[in-house]
This record gives structure tokens, C-alpha cells and sequence, in this order.
């Protein structure tokens, strides 16, 4: 069990833990750091694959280390956007939660 | 020659070691914010310092030891505002502890 | 004519896989600097190139008779990227650029920039998402490499968000943020789901993973997860919760794009997953269990149309019925000789009821936008004496209705038909009673709408606004596409099939 | 070697103690403190799996950008009383085995590898030397990858327009309502004034050096980001009206440079987005540079948030 193996285990379970918060902790706030914990974890995955995969005098394989440079831009950038709609979601209504009755009338259907 | 050097690196890092365990000592024992504030900054810049101090002798080159030398000099310049600002903050009442 | 790696020796004249790309992300770059009025300009002079480019890859395609594919950068999988078109990318290519074309031409009339500002929030925002869907729909379609594929998804994803809350009402921008979240949520199942494939087989090209995969435990569960992901993002039926608020709170123009094609991005992913990289992991259970959350949704999403006050509402849950129809094929393109997923007849159909889909959604979504502004409301009891003052917009909505229903000879009919013909031959008879029982809910909520429509105002019905001819021609167009579709069985060749792995069986 | 493995694996239990308090926390403002400190820890973790380029963008946009935006948003949502009630009893635990499920089942994958590792490695190395570069993963990223590269910048300003396209009516084309210091205090002052410099020479370094060692034009452009909002903040600069062009021609520059040295690959060299022989580190040292403007420029505005003031009050 080297170091990667032990790196892949934390990151598997970020993505649990992260995912767990994902979807039970009602506060939008919190489930966007949660989002931001699985990718963690994700992207840790990524990175003890490319350890396992490292050669010819390289520390990992370069390819999935450029994969998770385009992933983590991409998701900070999910992360900006749902932040600005969380706060400007917060100045429409005044608080920010996503079960109250405003879009009523597609759940009484 | 380089036994001492060794030793000194050993001993430098080993007190910058304990004056990080004293600051967040004192991070969980004092009671409110401003003394928090005041041990952890004090601590652990004395504590980098000593640290940083301890591996000048292991760096490969001139261009290293300077860069670990500024790694210091930003962490304490940082460090310190930050603190000045949580401070203010914390005196006109914005954070609660 | 292809090699090991699926690439046609030369990439002869397949640049324009390229440029169907490259064009409408150089619009969005250009609108975003020369600012709002230049964006409307710039969209509707690339809508007739990007249909003309959609047509010249179909016409390349079915002419040629073989896939093509273009290397990005020159240098071949593993390391490079390839994209690949084939039938079933080309027809969809086809689809989108006709209905992008019709939604822009309707969305002329509400995102105009007002003559006494330079630049106004909602039409700047809107030609330059409509560009960027359009660019991340062609990525979807000819994408070969699956993080290339990821990052599409997320194009498409950015796009599509900001569309819902476009006017900036509060419960639409509740409404954004669910269908965000639910969106990131899909796209990191996706993720894993790529590290494991990664992982395992060293690549991530489409034509290479299928010949390298195997069973294996990281492979199942990449499957898994991967998919789980992919209906996250297509509002299969447990994770439907999104879209109606979403599709119903953004405008008119805006809810047709998001309900005809941005969920046929994530849809189409699945189908590439299943038919392409792996058709033997899924097995029998894989695609019963993806074929009954398909019939689930058509009974929930009909019956909760049908409790709809609100017009837009009812359209938007007729999406979510009408999705379950897509993943109907799955079940039924299963060979259990081979104990693959089969590229043959019930592939074509599925295809079809996604394009038909597509055309009649849009039409409905437009027709029900038009009623709004012109009666101030959408409450269906309220929609008395519409059909006097705008017929030809109660027209359109009546035929996307009957493409949705399946009468001939409309193209949801011909896609019902060869489904049905599928289950008769495989003997799953109850994938045919559900497709029945979804017709008729269907056909329930439409004579609802119409005959409301149909019926006399007692006193004349006040007009809110003037609404332009060419608006209602361009949803009449689309319902009258999704109408003809069911025409081209008469065709000879199955446009679908070419270039698809397996033998094409002849439905 | 136990050493070094004993530190690997209390660095990842840190990492999951943070990971899971920020999940459990009660209070959100200490989740989000908690999070930017778990992110740095996370940049170690990058060093220990020898991925510097990944550790700098962890760093820099993992736990910096997204630290900054979540402590802005939590500060502003203080005030909000969180009365929504979650997911009864029953469906947590039904989520946590599923969780539970979903993570033992990732872990024994990452743990039984196939019997021979694939690794794209060798392939990236032979090839790379024809590039000119000396990064493999710039190499990955700006030649054999390059669609992904172009694609997710677009992906960055659409997110920006999105951002943007939040603003109420009125304040469109105004400027964004970034919190800024009013009354200026002479601590942030100082270090708005001290920092930046450094900052611009880092970031600059960091794009400059990215072809050869671990860097890049976007980490060099969040450092960039970074100054300026600092500078913003402290009120030195005051943050620019969304509609200027000089912003919006920034914006785009490095999408557009690297677009047309693609589409000049169709001429010059023999597809798109290929570089012809001998000119591929020069034309890629320019997109670096064009790209790490534009990231600058974009990350900065995405920080600063939607316009809320035109610009005439």
C-alpha cells in the first residue's frame, strides 16, 4: 500500500463524504462547498492514476495531470456561477433556500 | 563541518517546531479572538522563522535560500495585515466569536 | 476504408467537422467584444452558414456512405483527438441546425436591442448563449473523445443555465440554481466515471475504448456511473425535479431551445456510451432497468401534465414524459443472442422520436410563449378564443401535438411504429402497452388544451401585444417539420445506420 | 521510507478530518474558513503525487478563487436564518449507505489497478521533443490536447457572461458591486501597494516559465487575478464598468490568438490546431501569454461578481 494507494482511498472518500453533503444539507451555500469537496475528491483519483502511471523518468502521466488543470477551471468556474445565483437569488427573495413556496405551483402539480 | 550544520538544522527546526505547538496552544486555551490573534501570529512567524533558518544550510543554491527567504518575508507581511484586519473587524463588532 | 483506430485513412474534406465547431465559438467571441446590437447581426448571418455547413456534413455522410473523421492537431489517439461524424451525429447535426435556425428567426421579435441604448442585458446575453448551445450541441455530436466530451457537457450546461433566468423573476432564478446544481452534480458522476475508464484502458477515445473494453468490475461501475450522471443531466424520471420550473420560467424562445435540444445533449452521450463504447456491459438488466425509469417517466410526466393549470407547465412535463420515450430503445435494441446493444432498427427509431422530439417541443414551446404575450396569462381555463385570434399559433401547437401523440404521418408515428415493431419481434409486449397507454395520455392533455382553445370567448378576448406573423410562421414551420418527418420511411436508405460498428439489421 | 509514508498518510487523514468537518459544520462561515485551509493542505497533497502543475493550480484557483468567492458569498448569507429543513432521518440514511456504497466501491477500484498500468507517458515524452517544449504538461495541454484547452476558456467567459447576465436591468453595462473598503484603512493600503508588485512578478514568471517547468498560463493568470482584485479591493483602482472595450477586447484576446493560430494551422501546418515544424514553441509561448491576460482579466470579473451600479450614480 504505497502513498498513491493511501491518496486514492482519501479521495474516494471525499467523494462520499462530499456527496453525502451534496445532497442532504438543505443550505445552497453548503452544497456548493460540498460539490467543491467531491471534485476534490475526483480530481485526487485522477491524480493517483496518473502517479500509478509514471515512466520513463516522469513523476505521473502528463495526461491525466492536464485533465484535472481543464477540470478544476471548469469547475471553479460551475462554482462562480452558482455562488452569483445563490446571491442574487438572495436579493430577489431574501433568503436562500431552494425548497421555499416561490415556484409553488410546479410542485402542487 | 557538516555535522554541525546538521545539528543546527535539527535544532532550529525542532524549536520552530515547538514554537508552532505553543501558538496553537495558545489558539485553543485563551479565551477571546484578540488574544488568539496575538499568539498564533507571534508564534508562527517566529516559528517559520526558525524553520526556514534551520534548512538555509540544506538549500542547493544561492537562487533556493533566497526564495525560502521570501517565502518568510510574504508570509510574515501577510500575516500580520490579515491580522490587523480580523482585529479591526472584530473590534467594531463584525465577527462575533 | 477505416483503420484499426476507426480513422479513414485520409481526413479528406471532413474540415467542416471543424468548422461547425469553430464557427459559432468565433461568434461568441466576436459578439462578446463588439457588443449588443453586432450580436444579433452576427447570430442570424451564422444561422444560414451553420445550416449550410450541417447540411454539407449529412449530404458528405449519407453520400459517402462512410463516417468521417478528423484528427485535431494532428496527432492521433491515444494522445490527440479525433472527431468523428457519423449517420446518427449527422442527423442530429441536421435537427439542430434547423431548429436553432426557426427558434432564431422567432427570437428575432423579443431580443431586439432597444434603438435609444447601445446595448441591452437580456438580447446580448441571449444571441451569444444561442451560439454557444449551437457550438456545444455540434461538440456532442462529433466529439470522439470522452473529456472532450465532458467539457461540452459543460458548455452546454453554462449556456443553458443562464437562459432559464434570463428575465431575472425570482422563482426562475430558483429555478436556475436547482437545475445548476443538479447539473454539476451530473457532470462529477461523469468525471469518475472517466477516471475509471481512464484508469483501466489508458484512453478515453471513443473507438479505442470499444475495442479494448472488457467486464470488469471499474469498467461496470464507470458504466454506472457515467449513466447515473448523463440522466441527471437529461431529467430522466427520479431526477426530473429541474426541469419544469427551469423550462417553464424562461422565456418563450429561450424554454424551446432548453426542452428540444439541450436535453438531447446529455441523451445523446448516453446513447454514444451504450451503443458505441460498450454495448456488451449493460446486459439484459442494464437496459430493462433504464427502459422501465423511461416508462416511469412517461406515466408521471403525462399524469402530472395533465393536473397542470399553467400552459408552459403542462409543455414542460409533456418533456419529461416525452424523454422516458427516448430511453425506451434501450430495452429493445438488446440482442440477447449476442447480449449487446444492437445498432439496428430500434437505434433508427430512437433517433427519430429524439429529432421528432425535438421539432414538435419547439413548436409547442413557441406556440405557448406566443399565446402568453398575446393573452397576458398562460392559464389554460383562460385560453378561450385563442384559436380565433391566432390561428395559425394554435395550428402549430395542434400538429406538435399530434407528433408527440404519433398519428401518421407524423415522425413520432413512424419512431412509435418501428418501436413497436422491435418489442413485437424481441416479444416485450410491455414496452408496447406502455407506449400505448403514453399515447393516450398524451392525446389526453392535448384535446384538454385545444378544446379550450377551440371554444368561443363569451367576451372579445383583449390583445396584449401585436404578435408578428413571421413569429407564428416559424413555429408552423417547425410543427410542419416534426409533421413530414414520418415521410422519410419512404426513403431507401436508413440514414442512422451508416458508419455504426455493428452490420446494420434491416428493420 | 516509513517516514515518508507515515507523513503521506497523515496529510490524507487531515485532508478527510477537514473535508468531513466542513461538511458537518454547523456554522457556514467556519465550513468556508475550514474549506480555503483544506485546499491548501490539498496543494500539498498535489506535491506528494509529483503533480507541481496541478498543485499551483489547486492553489491558485482551487482553494484561492473559490476560497475568496465562498467567504464573500457566506459573509453576505450571514444574516440569512436557516430555517429550511433538510432531508428527514430516513432519507440521510438512505443517501449515507449509498454513499458509503458509492466510496468502498471507488476504493477498491483505485486499489486493484489492472495487471498492466496503462500510461500515455512514454507516448507524451517521445512526441513532446518534436513540440519544443520541456513541460509535459503544457505540452499535453497546449499541443496534443489542444481542443480541450480552447474549449474550457470559452467555457470561463461563458460562465462570466452568465455571471454578468444576472445584473437587474438598469445596471447593465455599470459596475460590478465588488465589496470594497470605503473608508481606506492604511494596513490593506500598505499591502495593496506592497504585494502586487511581487504578484505581477510571479505571475508573470509563472506564464513565462510554463513551457519548460511546471507552470502556466493559467495559474501565472490567477496570481494576476489575484493582485488586481486586491487592488480593487483596498480601493486603489476602481473596478471597471462592464461595457468598456478595452475590458471586453482583454477578455478575449487569448481565446481569439490561440483560435487563429488554430485555424492558420490549416494552411501553415496540415489540420487544426497543429503547429507547422520548428514554429510551435514561440506561437505557444504567445498563446500562453495572450491566454494568461485574458484568465487575469476573467477570473478578476468573475470574482468581482454581476454589475449592480450603472456607472452615472
Amino acid at each position: 500500500m504505497n502513498a498513491a494507494a493511501w491518496f486514492g482511498v482519501c479521495g474516494a472518500t471525499l467523494v462520499g463524504v462530499g456527496l453525502f453533503g451534496l445532497v442532504t444539507n438543505p443550505e445552497p451555500l453548503r452544497k456548493i462547498l460540498a460539490f467543491n469537496l467531491v471534485g476534490s475528491g475526483v480530481f485526487l483519483m485522477f491524480g493517483v492514476v496518473a502517479k500509478r502511471g509514471a515512466a520513463v523518468g516522469l513523476g505521473g502521466d502528463p495526461v491525466p495531470q492536464a485533465l484535472v488543470i481543464t477540470a478544476i477551471v471548469v469547475a471553479f468556474a460551475a462554482t462562480a456561477m452558482a455562488i452569483a445565483l445563490l446571491l442574487r437569488l438572495f436579493e430577489a427573495t431574501g433568503e436562500a433556500n431552494l425548497d421555499s413556496s416561490l415556484s409553488g405551483d410546479a410542485k402542487r402539480g | 563541518m557538516t555535522i554541525l550544520l546538521n545539528v543546527f538544522t535539527v535544532l532550529a527546526v525542532v524549536a520552530g517546531a515547538f514554537f508552532f505547538l505553543a501558538g496553537t496552544v495558545g489558539l485553543l486555551r485563551f479565551p477571546d479572538t484578540l488574544t488568539r490573534l496575538h499568539a498564533i501570529t507571534k508564534a508562527d512567524n517566529l516559528g517559520l522563522g526558525l524553520i526556514i533558518l534551520g534548512l538555509l544550510p540544506l538549500a542547493s543554491g544561492p537562487i533556493q535560500a533566497l526564495k525560502l527567504i521570501s517565502v518568510w518575508l510574504l508570509v510574515q507581511i501577510s500575516g500580520a495585515i490579515v491580522t490587523q484586519l480580523i482585529a479591526r473587524a472584530v473590534r467594531q463588532g463584525g465577527l462575533q466569536e | 476504408m477505416l483503420n484499426a483506430a476507426g480513422l479513414p485513412d485520409a481526413t479528406t474534406g471532413s474540415a467542416s467537422l471543424v468548422l461547425s465547431i469553430v464557427l459559432p465559438v468565433a461568434g461568441v467571441v466576436l459578439s462578446l467584444v463588439l457588443g449588443g446590437r453586432q450580436a444579433e447581426r452576427i447570430a442570424l448571418v451564422l444561422l444560414p452558414i451553420g445550416l449550410a455547413i450541417a447540411s454539407v456534413i449529412f449530404v458528405q455522410v449519407t453520400w459517402g456512405g462512410h463516417s468521417l473523421a478528423y484528427i485535431v492537431g494532428d496527432w492521433a489517439p491515444p494522445l490527440g483527438i479525433v472527431l468523428r461524424a457519423d449517420g446518427l451525429s449527422a442527423t442530429m447535426m441536421m435537427m439542430t441546425a434547423v431548429v436553432i435556425c426557426a427558434i432564431g428567426i422567432f427570437a428575432v421579435a423579443d431580443f431586439r436591442t432597444p434603438a435609444d441604448v447601445f446595448e441591452a442585458r437580456a438580447p446580448f446575453a441571449f444571441w451569444i448563449l444561442l451560439l454557444a448551445i449551437w457550438s456545444a450541441m455540434n461538440i456532442v455530436f462529433v466529439g470522439g473523445d470522452l473529456f472532450t466530451l465532458y467539457v461540452a457537457l459543460e458548455l452546454l450546461t453554462f449556456a443553458a443555465v443562464p437562459l432559464v433566468s434570463l428575465d431575472g423573476r425570482a422563482e426562475t432564478l430558483q429555478a436556475a440554481l436547482r437545475y445548476l446544481l443538479f447539473a454539476i452534480l451530473g457532470s462529477v458522476f461523469y468525471l469518475v466515471g472517466a477516471v475509471l475508464l481512464y484508469g483501466t484502458y489508458g484512453t478515453l477515445d471513443i473507438a479505442m475504448l470499444s475495442e479494448r473494453v472488457h467486464a470488469d468490475p471499474a469498467t461496470i461501475a464507470a458504466a454506472a456511473l457515467m449513466t447515473a450522471g448523463l440522466l441527471a443531466k437529461t431529467a430522466l424520471f427520479p431526477l426530473h425535479l429541474w426541469l419544469p420550473p427551469a423550462h417553464a420560467g424562461a422565456p418563450a424562445a429561450a424554454s424551446a431551445v432548453l426542452s428540444a435540444l439541450v436535453v438531447k445533449g446529455s441523451f445523446f452521450l448516453v446513447v454514444r456510451l451504450w451503443f458505441d463504447v460498450m454495448p456488451g456491459i449493460p446486459g439484459a438488466a442494464g437496459t430493462q432497468v433504464l427502459g422501465a425509469l423511461g416508462a416511469a417517466a412517461i406515466v408521471f410526466g403525462n399524469v402530472l401534465a395533465l393536473r397542470q393549470q399553467r400552459l408552459k407547465l403542462l409543455v414542460a412535463y409533456s418533456t419529461v414524459a416525452q424523454i422516458g420515450y427516448l430511453f425506451l430503445m434501450f430495452p429493445l435494441a438488446f440482442n440477447t443472442a449476442s447480449s449487446a446493444l444492437q445498432s439496428g432498427s430500434a437505434l433508427t427509431a430512437g433517433i427519430l422520436q429524439a429529432i421528432s422530439h425535438a421539432t414538435a417541443k419547439g413548436a409547442m414551446f413557441m406556440s405557448a410563449g406566443l399565446m402568453y404575450a398575446a393573452l397576458g396569462h398562460d392559464r389554460i381555463a383562460g385560453l378561450a378564443g385563442i384559436g380565433r385570434l391566432l390561428p395559425m399559433t394554435v395550428f402549430a401547437f395542434a400538429l406538435g401535438g399530434v407528433s408527440l401523440i404519433g398519428l401518421p404521418p407524423s415522425g413520432g408515428f413512424l419512431a412509435k411504429w418501428l418501436l413497436l415493431d422491435a418489442a413485437v419481434v424481441s416479444g416485450q409486449w410491455w414496452w408496447a402497452a406502455i407506449m400505448l397507454a403514453g399515447g393516450l395520455l398524451t392525446s389526453g392533455y392535448m384535446f384538454l388544451v385545444l378544446s379550450r382553445a377551440m371554444t368561443p370567448a363569451l367576451e372579445p378576448v383583449k390583445l396584449h401585444a401585436t404578435i408578428p406573423q413571421y413569429q407564428q410562421a416559424a413555429a408552423l414551420a417547425l410543427a410542419l417539420c416534426s409533421l413530414l418527418l414520418g415521410l422519410v420511411a419512404f426513403s431507401s436508405f436508413d440514414a442512422v445506420q451508416i458508419g455504426r460498428p455493428v452490420a446494420a439489421q434491416v428493420g | 521510507m516509513t517516514t515518508s509514508l507515515a507523513l503521506d498518510i497523515g496529510l490524507a487523514g487531515l485532508i478527510l478530518a477537514i473535508g468531513t468537518w466542513t461538511v458537518f459544520a454547523r456554522d457556514s462561515l467556519a465550513a468556508v474558513i475550514g474549506f480555503v485551509g483544506y485546499g491548501l493542505l490539498l496543494a500539498v497533497i498535489w506535491v506528494r503525487l509529483s503533480a507541481p502543475d496541478v498543485a499551483l493550480t489547486e492553489a491558485a484557483i482551487g482553494s484561492g478563487m473559490t476560497g475568496m468567492l465562498l467567504l464573500g458569498a457566506a459573509a453576505r448569507l450571514r444574516t440569512e436564518r436557516n430555517h429550511a429543513t433538510g432531508i428527514g432521518l430516513r432519507g440521510r440514511v438512505a443517501v449515507g449507505v449509498l454513499c458509503v456504497m458509492i466510496s468502498a466501491g471507488l476504493a477498491i477500484v483505485i486499489l486493484f489497478p489492472p495487471e498492466s498500468i496503462p500510461t500515455l507517458a512514454p507516448a507524451v515524452m517521445e512526441n513532446l521533443a518534436q513540440s519544443g517544449l520541456g513541460n509535459p504538461v503544457a505540452g499535453v495541454l497546449f499541443v496534443f490536447r489542444a481542443l480541450d484547452t480552447l474549449l474550457e476558456k470559452v467555457v470561463l467567459i461563458l460562465a462570466l457572461l452568465g455571471i454578468w447576465s444576472l445584473a437587474p436591468d438598469r445596471a447593465w453595462g455599470g459596475v460590478p458591486g465588488l465589496r470594497i473598503y470605503l473608508e481606506p484603512s492604511s494596513t490593506l493600503t500598505f499591502l495593496a501597494q506592497l504585494l502586487p508588485p511581487v504578484g505581477i512578478v510571479v505571475g508573470v514568471y509563472m506564464c513565462w516559465v510554463g513551457a519548460n517547468v511546471p507552470g502556466g498560463a493559467f495559474q501565472g493568470g490567477t496570481v494576476l487575478a489575484a493582485m488586481w482584485l486586491l487592488v480593487m479591493i483596498a480601493g486603489l483602482r476602481n473596478v471597471p464598468p462592464i461595457d468598456r472595450f478595452w475590458l471586453r477586447f482583454l477578455l478575449v484576446i487569448g481565446p481569439v490568438i490561440f483560435l487563429a493560430i488554430g485555424l492558420a494551422g490549416f494552411v501553415l501546418a496540415d489540420a487544426f490546431l497543429a503547429y507547422p515544424a520548428g514554429y510551435a514553441k514561440p506561437l505557444i509561448v504567445a498563446v500562453e501569454v495572450a491566454l494568461t491576460l485574458s484568465i487575469a482579466v476573467t477570473l478578476g470579473m468573475l470574482g468581482a461578481g454581476p454589475p449592480e451600479r450603472s456607472q452615472h450614480s
